[in-house]
């Protein structure tokens, strides 16, 4: 067991993955010498050479474009975006390329690549720079989305999203990303929980509570002060976004009766519609309630000193709680 | 259809050629609309090997070509495929360009190189599968080391430059390369292919067609000037041929595959051809186009000039005449019966390859899928349940 | 009132936009001499001028990031994207530029772009030319997304968009290009349905079928096959899709108690989510079987030969309704 | 602070200069670092009016937006800003080529251009409402006619590229003008937007400050060739100054522009500078910058060049130099103050100008949202809560 913060975590899988594979490469703007503007790929130019950590020409499209020809060469492209709201140059090379080739070619070609995006909120940052774009790729064929909330997961998915055949949306909580914590990384890709798995953080029997990547903290912390007054929340961290492991959902909800979904994302067109659709479907006799999302506004992300506003907080979250509870809540009384 | 595994070039290359660029490149034309061969200071070292026997081969496959062509454009018609993007008029670009590869190295084209497919070996029913709305792609890429078609445009250019980025990883002598169209050149993602290719010196040839029109907008309307000039702003030096030229493509993508293997880096070709016919099998060209431009590009036919080349050195004999009939022939049969003859693809062919791994959210469509179909008491759709996976 | 397909309603709206308002410009690839591939554009390069009618150089960023800058000089530009593939690599204006500078400038620079975008599947193309990204873009703060289901709204909306001053993306059911039908060409932008508002089809009492743009058609027909049998549906034709007009989607399925909604875009993170998600939360007490989607698969847009599979048709549609209705259908018996 | 007004150009220009143009072209240098006048044959012609007094009122402008962004860059570090993106060493860029314009052309700029941004009159307080987190941007575009800063890269180029084509349309002779750096001439935008300024031959000036870096990557990485000979392959004109010297940066943007209102089109302008400082107040260019490096250019710096221009005319007198001092204090206060006093936004203020017309799916998060705050029993929220429409 390391401490580690989840950063260093991201950036010791990566090691792990270009030290197992040597057809592992990374990709991306200022990745190499100054190790990202996070740190994430510090000292790793250093030690594998130019050419398996590139800094690239400032050119998203291209960067993702020339991944899906490093992959059609056999080799396993992990590629950075620096902020979310960069990624939109290449949306073109993800959706039309990378999520489609293996379909394209009837499986002749492989897209192993790795998209590493650091996403949300909460750090003070001007407009682009806050984005959660992730239901963009949930929504798209042919594309893996995980998002990891700790740094133990920080360091198996990351190994994991490599040595996935498909195409995998990796999606980092920069502002979790001086959180620290214990990380064995004895933990191989291979035994530690597959990606594609929810896992169950806390048990509860009054609502399950859905959260992935920065909110997980939040979600935790609200059912610490749920269960001060008496409330029993079940938190499940998704981790995989697409597909969403509903076994594990439907589970816990099965036995609740009640849901909650929260994200950064704006409401409409979000992920928690595609869950509170699906776990509607899946359950709808095990429901005493209408699931509640608790998320972003639907407007672009907001200046830095407005963001709380639109970030759900506890305090939203327990609301929203209180809203599947059917306890007074700040709609109480409105209808429909 | 074979391609070219001599090693060219070598220190005695003319030196000029190889560093041709700047603005307004002269055109390098090797044979004459009339079939004449004009000797070039430069140009004449890189087609020094070819033989008769080689052009009479070059000459059947760009007649081969033009016949899978225009049976396809046939197939079309008899609505035995869905569309057609008819090449007729750059058989000397392709054939030319696809005959100098050598088999490691690696194509990536645009939806119209189908004479480029024929000269790395892709099977003629293949080169239909998705054109028949049969498959999303006609063949594996690996082998003929050709990507399927790319129909966003200028997509590949990105494709070939991380491929080339690979090569150069791995330290091999092979190069990629990538065909587009003039219209291409004005995507952001062609731009961006060249960007890459220079700042890493990667072994890639940027195969340019100039066939005058995207759909029915003229060249003139994506650039005032020609589009060799285009790379030189990247630091990547440019050759600008006649692409009706078969021996001119050869010698220029010659130039180009020996400075990559050499590690040179990347080279931009603009082959200026005309699209004889229709954008596709579903454009009218004639909205648009002026029927004299056709016809002053009808004399600048890329297999008339080889023939009467071939004439004015007495190989154009009724022999070789009868051989390649027959061939076209032979190849087009074998088209047209594999077309025709193709098993349409089962129903739960939809869910298959979307992911290398299993899905949940698909796995339970599919099996959502297969029990639709199997209620309406198909027996088929109830095999195919079984067999889906 | 005049007889004429989808392909020409379009074509009158946009000639009565051009002789209406002389900001109004139009810009796309082969709009002009070809009159577009679809022929929507005919003949308007010839009766406005190469300067209201451009074609423009083959690259989709340049074309929405231009008219963004006619936007900035006081111009309504209106793009068309030739096919719903290609819009892809015009994301980044249209996600970070078109939809967000309103509210980045604070109201003070207006975006009254239109973005017309053929859309679906069903003509035997290949692929990227049938597919429905609809979905990418109600999820995007900042614009507003219609479909239209015959010639009449086609006339109509399509006016509507280009006069409203916020950022309209505009998806045409191309398969239904020839459908042909009466318009009335004096009903003006002003007098006809605002183009937020949904409209009821057809009044039914046992379920609510909401559907939009090609799907409109197969609803009816449908509605019209259930009725032989007895079933009563309410067909919807959403018309907005963002927003969403739910004060009448709500009306119906208070009635109605069942909602199944139909869309050819894949089922994970469709339309069909947030229209479920939404409706639940708003009439859960009503609704007595859980929202119905009835979708295209999350896949690439299959091959033309197989694409029947993948589209919503007639029967389909039926045993979804008959799932909504507790009705023998194709997955009786099976747990959630 | 002033804007150009005078019609320069006529027909008695230089016109070589008009078309200067194709690979490598020579450095435009009017004042050497030293602060010497050195005269040019075609580059003199375009700053003949500029006076003794006008040189006096550049280097103002200079020395003032440099005291704005250090003061900016000040209060990033005191906690004022979140962060500041600094300009230093960029003055001669900004404000040679800023104090050229016209009032009714326009300026889209990227985040770095806040020295652009006060010659064009924005209001101190303006400037960093963004920065501080107050709002998404800090003016209205209208009132100085120049866009709020662009961050995703190369964005602004095709903005300034369709506001040109209105221009266009609208029969004006008012010119839009982009800022962008190395870094952004990779990406696809930048690149269309020059393929639709050429094609259409409007009226926009591409204006590329080569600061060398693009946060930790060398311009060398973006490109092994010089900048400006990119636009030749679109067909446009270039030309590539000393940007640490203001004349020379008013001259050439001068010639660009003149050719714009005369309808020759786009212009393309590299001026060569350096960044002195960090990428933004969050980076740490010791990580990756040679200090060596930073010392060369901090002898080429733009201001000090100036006051050496003024002090061989004998024009750099305490005067001048306390009148200098003075208003930069004074706009600095003005700044600071106006930067700690700015009011915070409102709680509601983040659904407002969303749309531009309702939205019912916003209408019913922002009336949800005030319950929300109003059920802390906040009197602030229930009133806005009214307020918010
Ligand atoms: C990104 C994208 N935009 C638009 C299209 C529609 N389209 C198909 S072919 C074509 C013209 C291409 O012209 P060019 O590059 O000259 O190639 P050619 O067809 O002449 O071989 C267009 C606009 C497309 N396939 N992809
Ligand atoms: C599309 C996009 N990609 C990446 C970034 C992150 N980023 C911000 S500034 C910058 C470097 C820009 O360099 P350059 O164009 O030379 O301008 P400079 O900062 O030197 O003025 C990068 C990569 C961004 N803002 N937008
Ligand atoms: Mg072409
Ligand atoms: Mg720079």
């Amino acid at each position: 067991m390391t401490q580690m913060t989840f950063a260093r975590a991201i950036n010791a899988g990566l090691r792990k993955s270009l030290e197992n594979d040597p057809k592992v490469v990374l990709l991306g703007e200022d990745i190499g010498t100054l190790g990202g503007v996070f740190r994430v790929t510090d000292g790793l130019q250093k030690d594998f050479g130019k050419h398996r950590v590139v800094d690239t020409p400032l050119a998203e499209s291209a960067i993702v474009g020339t991944a899906v020809g490093l992959a059609y060469r056999g080799y396993r492209p992990v590629v950075e975006i620096q902020f979310d709201g960069f990624v939109y140059p290449a949306f073109d090379q993800i959706v039309s390329q990378v999520a489609k080739l293996h379909y394209r070619t009837r499986g002749a070609v492989k897209m192993p690549i790795t998209i590493r995006i650091p996403f949300g909120g909460g750090i003070g940052s001007p407009e682009h720079h806050s984005e959660s774009p992730e239901a963009y790729f949930t929504h798209t064929a042919g594309l893996r989305v995980v998002s990891v909330a700790n740094p133990q997961d920080a360091y198996t998915v990351i190994q994991q999203a490599i040595s996935c055949d498909d195409p995998v949306l990796f999606f980092e909580p920069k502002r979790r990303y001086h959180d620290k914590a214990d990380v064995d990384e004895s933990a191989g890709p291979g035994t530690a929980l597959p990606m594609d798995q929810a896992r169950v953080l806390t048990q509860g029997s009054d609502v399950t509570l859905v959260a992935y990547g920065p909110l997980v903290k939040t979600a935790l912390d609200a059912a610490t002060a749920a269960a001060d007054e008496g409330i029993s929340i079940e938190v499940i961290d998704l981790r995989s976004l697409a597909p969403v492991d509903y076994e594990t959902v439907v589970a816990s909800v099965k036995r609740t009766g009640r849901l909650v979904v929260t994200h950064e994302a704006g409401e409409s067109g979000g992920l928690g519609a595609e869950v509170a659709a699906s776990i509607t479907e899946r359950c709808f006799y095990h429901l005493e309630a209408a699931p509640v999302r608790v998320t972003g506004f639907d407007i672009p992300y907001p200046s830095s000193k407005l963001e709380m506003h639109h970030l759900p907080g506890l305090d939203r979250i327990l609301d929203g709680v209180d809203r599947a509870l059917g306890r007074p809540n700040s709609l109480s009384g409105l209808e429909g | 259809m074979s391609t070219d595994e001599t090693g060219q070039g070598g220190a005695s290359a003319p030196t000029s050629a190889q560093g041709t660029s700047g603005p307004a490149a002269r055109l390098v034309q090797l044979i004459t609309p009339a079939g004449e061969r004009v000797s070039h200071p430069e140009f004449d070292f890189w087609v020094r090997d070819i033989t008769d026997e080689q052009l009479c081969s070059l000459y059947e496959d760009m007649s081969v070509v033009r016949r899978i062509d225009l049976e396809a454009t046939a197939l079309q018609r008899q609505g035995e495929l869905g569309l057609w993007p008819p090449l007729l008029g750059q058989e000397a670009a392709q054939v030319g360009s696809a005959r100098t590869l050598r088999s490691d190295d690696f194509v990536f084209s645009s939806y119209r190189e189908n004479g480029v497919a024929y000269c790395r070996g892709v099977d003629l029913v293949d080169l239909l599968r998705m054109w028949r709305g049969n498959a999303p792609s006609g063949w594996d890429p690996y082998t003929v080391n050709m990507a399927t078609p790319q129909i966003i445009i200028g997509a590949q250019t990105l494709h070939a430059t991380g491929y080339a980025m690979g090569i150069q990883n791995d330290g091999a002598d092979s190069v990629a390369i990538t065909y587009f169209g003039d219209g291409a050149t004005s995507e952001g993602d062609v731009n961006e292919a060249m960007v890459f290719a220079a700042s890493f010196q990667v072994p890639v040839v940027f195969f340019c067609t100039n066939n005058h029109w995207a759909i029915s907008e003229p060249v003139r309307l994506q650039s005032h000037i020609q589009l060799a000039d285009r790379a030189a702003g990247f630091g990547i030096p440019s050759l600008r041929v006649d692409g009706n030229d078969v021996l001119a493509v050869m010698a220029a993508t010659r130039v180009a595959l020996d400075r990559a293997r050499r590690g040179g880096g990347p080279t931009f070709i603009e082959a200026v051809s005309y699209r004889m016919g229709p954008h596709t099998t579903a454009d009218d060209p004639t909205r648009y186009r002026d029927p004299n431009e056709l016809e002053d590009w009808a004399a600048k036919d890329p297999i008339s000039r080889v023939a009467a080349l071939l004439d004015r050195k007495g190989l154009l004999t009724e022999g070789l005449q009868q051989q390649i009939k027959d061939k076209a022939d032979a190849v087009a049969r074998e088209m047209r019966d594999g077309c025709t003859r193709m098993p349409d693809p089962e129903p739960l062919d939809v869910f298959k390859h979307v992911y290398s791994t299993p899905n949940s959210w698909l796995d339970r469509q599919q099996d959502h899928y297969s029990r639709y179909l199997a209620s309406f008491g198909d027996p088929d759709a109830a095999t195919l349940e079984e067999g889906a996976r």
